[in-house]
């Protein structure tokens, strides 16, 4: 264990270390107990009010660097989290993040209406941005009205964090993450998955049945760097930096650039206890360079 | 599955190219490894550190206890990137592994075990063998190659082995599905008193899980899909399922995952048609 | 040599084969001549109507399957090429795309105004997707009716094929390939380089002076091929398709979607003459699938 | 820049690691090669195939003519993945290189040639050595490195070789730029009639260049940055030089490539200030 202090507070939640695991790579957090307990938080594979089957198979393709994926939001629903998963998590003694998606506002209404009964849960990361269900239409976050009353209409339902998590996919990344602020958001996750395709040459046909895909891994963190920066001059509500984190220098480069904290996500499928590997790779780079407090790490990046 | 999979730093014991039908690798792992049981699988890491590739899923085709650890031994064919890096191995090598994961092959109480494994996916069946022989002495492996160069050597089974190759250069010739429907014919095997396994390219799993279904008889595949983790976290690896009759409606339950779930599979339960999509 | 038919036609020009060099990536066309007379065409660096400096160094990063540049345009100018350049260039054979950039609409103008007195062109592409070059305020691919306005404003000065080239960094690049042909462009270029930025963890500091670069290779190819669809599926005109292209397969993949040609850039880098491996593999995989021209390829991509 | 340089399967011929300093790497290439000066460099595939590499720039540090090709050699040290994997060839290993590429060192008619190198710097040093030792014998190479065990071993260079060390464990101690002063101050080198010839560490470079602008001694520098092709074609690779003196405003100017235009270049050319940013 560490000697540094690497506890971090978003908003009125404290992390007793910067590293979450990232939606939906993590399955409900109560897979990888041994891993999970040392998190700063977990954030749960995004949940609706409803069960939902997912997407067809095969739903992942590996890319250089990266991966597609086109789960589909495969879940078991609010109601049997509650029941079967929740109690479970709880025992782990770690920060709760609970993911929301859905199709409609009232979607995500219902599922917070019926989360926030559950005791335990420390935050709600309203997922906006899944570019792999879009029954509705196109992703919340390409029309920042329809971002803006996700939030305002659960901020309503809700004393309990809110987190909104943004797309990459857009012209403005900030103004987006303006918008959202505006609406009630107590913090911002950024970014989930760009959109991506695979072809299979000898079949001549896409490789994922819904045609394209999320793309997630290293290929993505320049740009995910490019895009947290984005925000961060944009808002002053914290921001949680997701996309490529894989070692520990990969998360201390967003804490650098002003993330509060750090979620890993591909990286778990290499080990699925990543993000305890990032964890403690962190904390020796910080105690190699003398630094003695995580906060005095964060934002301190030199732009001249 | 808590505690029963760790990741662990493995040493290449041997590694032994076999003809046209691939290459075996044995696997000195510490004790730390539980015992594998038939029809799981390990996760490698085929390639060490810069690249990112995420890692390759290969079904343990053997198992040899030691005081301190085991070897675990897999066949495997170079298709790819990560099976040739995989290949590429010399003994002494360090190999990054997780397992055993996955559900295993179960006995079916009061039946003979018949065993069928189609190409590489005779390497599971080698596996169960091993590991109920003694129990249930009765049992047979039919294994279907292509030909006579894409036969792994099954000396060591302690299982009678029926050989079809397509080309018929060893064995009968025709399929395995075909080998079995012979036997079942003849009442080499009878429907009831056989439970059926199968590991192999998936049309002969579902041939086989068709023909057992009809025929009434209980049947086990392992399937194969693309993997993200392996490990229960990713929802990658979905496996179309039918709905159970009479049970209530369930969206979630459309798909079960391969890694955790599976990869073994009630051949029945399986929705063949999505599969085929 | 190939016995395959690989000639394609972009509007108006006929290529000899499918293959040319992406703009910045293979200097002004004339430094490999070798690999250069073996293409379907050519594409100069960006050229502005004064030279350029560009930005300071370093200019490059090299990320997870991909890279960061950000060289801000350095090019000798307008004037210089056509008199230093040009003439090697036309002595190639090979059919001449020069890549257009400018601050202003009215750079734009004047350069193609110049560039149009000059003979043996046989296209302009037009760089309204440079993330590395900002003074004017943003990109005009990033404000749809100021890349609409450039390319009105130049259609007007000149007959000679005009492409666009897009940026990926907005919401919707199909929205903006349909504003872009129906303010008289005769093909679509996609896409540019993706915004991302890298950092020096030990210096504390961006990796690039200028923080933001664009990001190219491997990395992007999935994200490209999504965006190029989206392209397709919104105009009629034809698609040149480019992004992390360094295979013959990759090339086939874009091909498959339905665009008409490809350019290959960092794969420039591998090697000088990789566009040439590029067309030598393409033709290759054609002739063991029995395709005897590519038109029979192009766009035979088979979506449910 | 047409035809003087390829693409080559090289093979390795010789690797030898001494000690701190780093390592010694020859490869034989064919007779396409073109015979290279000292100050070019190569550019080397590290990486075989699958995952994306830039390829990384290598001075050469030494050639040997053959019947039916020749061996280059380079001198490096392992920083990072690409030179790990240069490091880890073994004899009879191939290597995917192009070259020889860049503006080489040219000796200063009338002028005793002074080389300076600096840590792995001396790499072009000794083959410039080599290539002019002949028409000119009268030069010498100054070298230094951090200590007794940084050091490359030098022996077969025809000139006289001085040394330093930072900590004084060989030769005189302090920086080679120390050396330098104390040569021109002593009359060992003459302002007047020497030239000056670098490789090193940018800060060395800049000093060099400094003290001869000063001194009014002709100097030539081989700088490093960021390479993106190696060959001309990205841009990549700038050089922030000053303006000549009453030439007209060139924009395009400001920057020159380290790869075609350098990577040697006038001491005296070179904007500093940039440079160190
Ligand atoms: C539970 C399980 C057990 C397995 N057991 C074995 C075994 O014992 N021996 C063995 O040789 N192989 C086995 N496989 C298959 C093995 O995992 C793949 O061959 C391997 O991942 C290919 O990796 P690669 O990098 O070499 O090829 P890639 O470059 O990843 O792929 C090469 C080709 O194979 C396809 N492919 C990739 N993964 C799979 C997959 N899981 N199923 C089907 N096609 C795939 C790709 O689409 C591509 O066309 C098993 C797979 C699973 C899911
Ligand atoms: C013209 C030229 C000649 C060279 N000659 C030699 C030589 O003879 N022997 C030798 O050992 N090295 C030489 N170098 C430097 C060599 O190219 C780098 O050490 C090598 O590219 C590092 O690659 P890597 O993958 O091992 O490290 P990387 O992981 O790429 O980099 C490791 C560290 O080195 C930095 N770095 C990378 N490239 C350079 C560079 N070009 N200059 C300065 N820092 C860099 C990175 O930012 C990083 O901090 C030369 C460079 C140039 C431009
Ligand atoms: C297999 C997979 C499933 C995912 N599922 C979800 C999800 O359910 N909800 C969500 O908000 N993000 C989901 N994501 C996105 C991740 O949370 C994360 O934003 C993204 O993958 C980028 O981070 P990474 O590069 O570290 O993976 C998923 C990503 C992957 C790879
Ligand atoms: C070093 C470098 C310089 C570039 N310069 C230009 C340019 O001047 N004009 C332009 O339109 N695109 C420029 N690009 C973008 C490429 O033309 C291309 O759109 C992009 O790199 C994606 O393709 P790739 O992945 O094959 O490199 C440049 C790219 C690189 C890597
Ligand atoms: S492969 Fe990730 S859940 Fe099965
Ligand atoms: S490194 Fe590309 S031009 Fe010099």
């Amino acid at each position: 264990m560490s000697r540094i202090d690497l506890s971090v507070e978003i908003g009125d939640l404290r992390l007793r270390n910067p590293v979450l695991c990232a939606s939906g790579t993590f399955g409900y957090g109560i897979e990888q107990p041994a891993a999970a307990i040392r998190l700063g938080g977990i954030v749960t594979k995004t949940l609706t009010i409803e069960p939902r089957a997912g997407n067809p198979p095969p739903r992942i393709v590996e890319t250089p660097s990266g991966m597609l994926n086109s789960i589909g939001l495969q879940n078991v629903g609010v109601e049997r989290f509650i029941a079967e998963k929740l109690p479970d998590l709880r025992a782990l003694g770690t920060a709760i993040v609970v993911s929301v998606g859905g199709r409609s506002v009232d979607d995500f209404d219902a599922a917070i209406a019926r989360l926030d009964d559950a005791p335990g849960i420390d935050a709600y990361e309203l997922n906006i941005s899944c570019p792999n269900v879009k029954e509705g239409g196109i992703e919340f976050c390409q029309v920042p009205s329809a971002a803006a009353s996700v939030i305002s209409t659960v901020r309503r339902r809700t004393r309990r964090s809110l987190w909104a998590k943004l797309s990459p996919n857009v012209t403005s990344i900030g103004s987006l993450a303006e918008t959202c602020a505006g609406a009630g958001a107590d913090a911002i996750t950024a970014i989930n998955t760009y959109v991506g395709m695979a072809i299979d040459l000898e079949k001549r046909r896409p490789r994922l049945p819904g045609v394209t895909g999320g793309l997630s891994g290293p290929a993505i963190r320049p740009m995910a760097l490019a895009r947290v920066r984005e925000v961060l001059r944009r808002v002053s509500i914290p921001v949680v930096a997701v996309g490529g984190i894989v070692t520990g220098r990969d998360a201390l480069e967003f804490l650098l650039l002003g993330a509060k904290a750090v979620q890993v996500g591909t990286g778990h499928f290499l080990r699925p206890d990543q993000g305890t590997v990032v964890l403690d790779e962190m904390a020796a780079f910080l105690e190699r360079e003398g630094v003695s407090s995580i906060g005095d790490w964060i934002g301190s990046l030199k732009e001249d | 599955m808590t505690g029963e999979s760790s990741r662990v730093e493995a040493r290449v014991a041997r590694i032994l190219r076999i003809g046209d039908a691939g290459t075996r690798i044995e696997l000195r792992v510490p004790v730390s490894f539980v015992v594998p049981r038939a029809g799981q699988f390990v996760q490698i890491a085929c390639g060490a550190g810069d690249a990112f590739r995420l890692r390759r899923p290969f079904s343990v085709c053997g198992w040899r206890g030691l005081p301190d650890g085991g070897e675990i031994s897999i066949l495997f064919s170079v298709v790819g990137e990560g099976s040739a890096w995989l290949d590429a191995r010399k003994s002494g090598d360090r190999v990054d592994l997780i397992g055993p994961l996955g559900a295993p092959f179960r006995t079916v109480p009061g039946r003979i075990p018949i065993l069928l494994g189609g190409g590489r996916g005779v390497a599971p069946m080698l596996h169960f063998a091993d590991q109920i022989a003694e129990a249930l002495p009765d049992g047979m492996l039919l294994y279907g190659a292509r030909d006579a160069h894409a036969i792994f050597p099954t000396e060591g089974c302690p299982y009678p082995v029926y050989r079809s190759t397509l080309d018929g250069s060893i064995g009968q010739k025709g399929t395995v599905i075909g080998l079995l429907e012979q036997m079942l014919s003849r009442g080499g095997i009878r429907a009831d008193s056989a439970a059926l396994f199968g590991c192999g390219p998936t049309a002969m799993l579902e041939a086989l899980s068709r023909l057992a279904v009809a025929a009434g008889i209980p049947v086990q595949v392992s399937l194969e899909t693309v993997f993200g983790c392996g490990t229960g976290l990713c929802a990658g690896c979905a496996i179309p399922l039918r709905a159970k009759p009479g049970a209530p409606e369930d969206p979630f339950g459309r798909y079960a995952f391969a890694c955790t779930d599976g990869p073994v599979f009630d051949g029945a339960m399986v929705d063949w048609e999505a599969v085929r999509e």
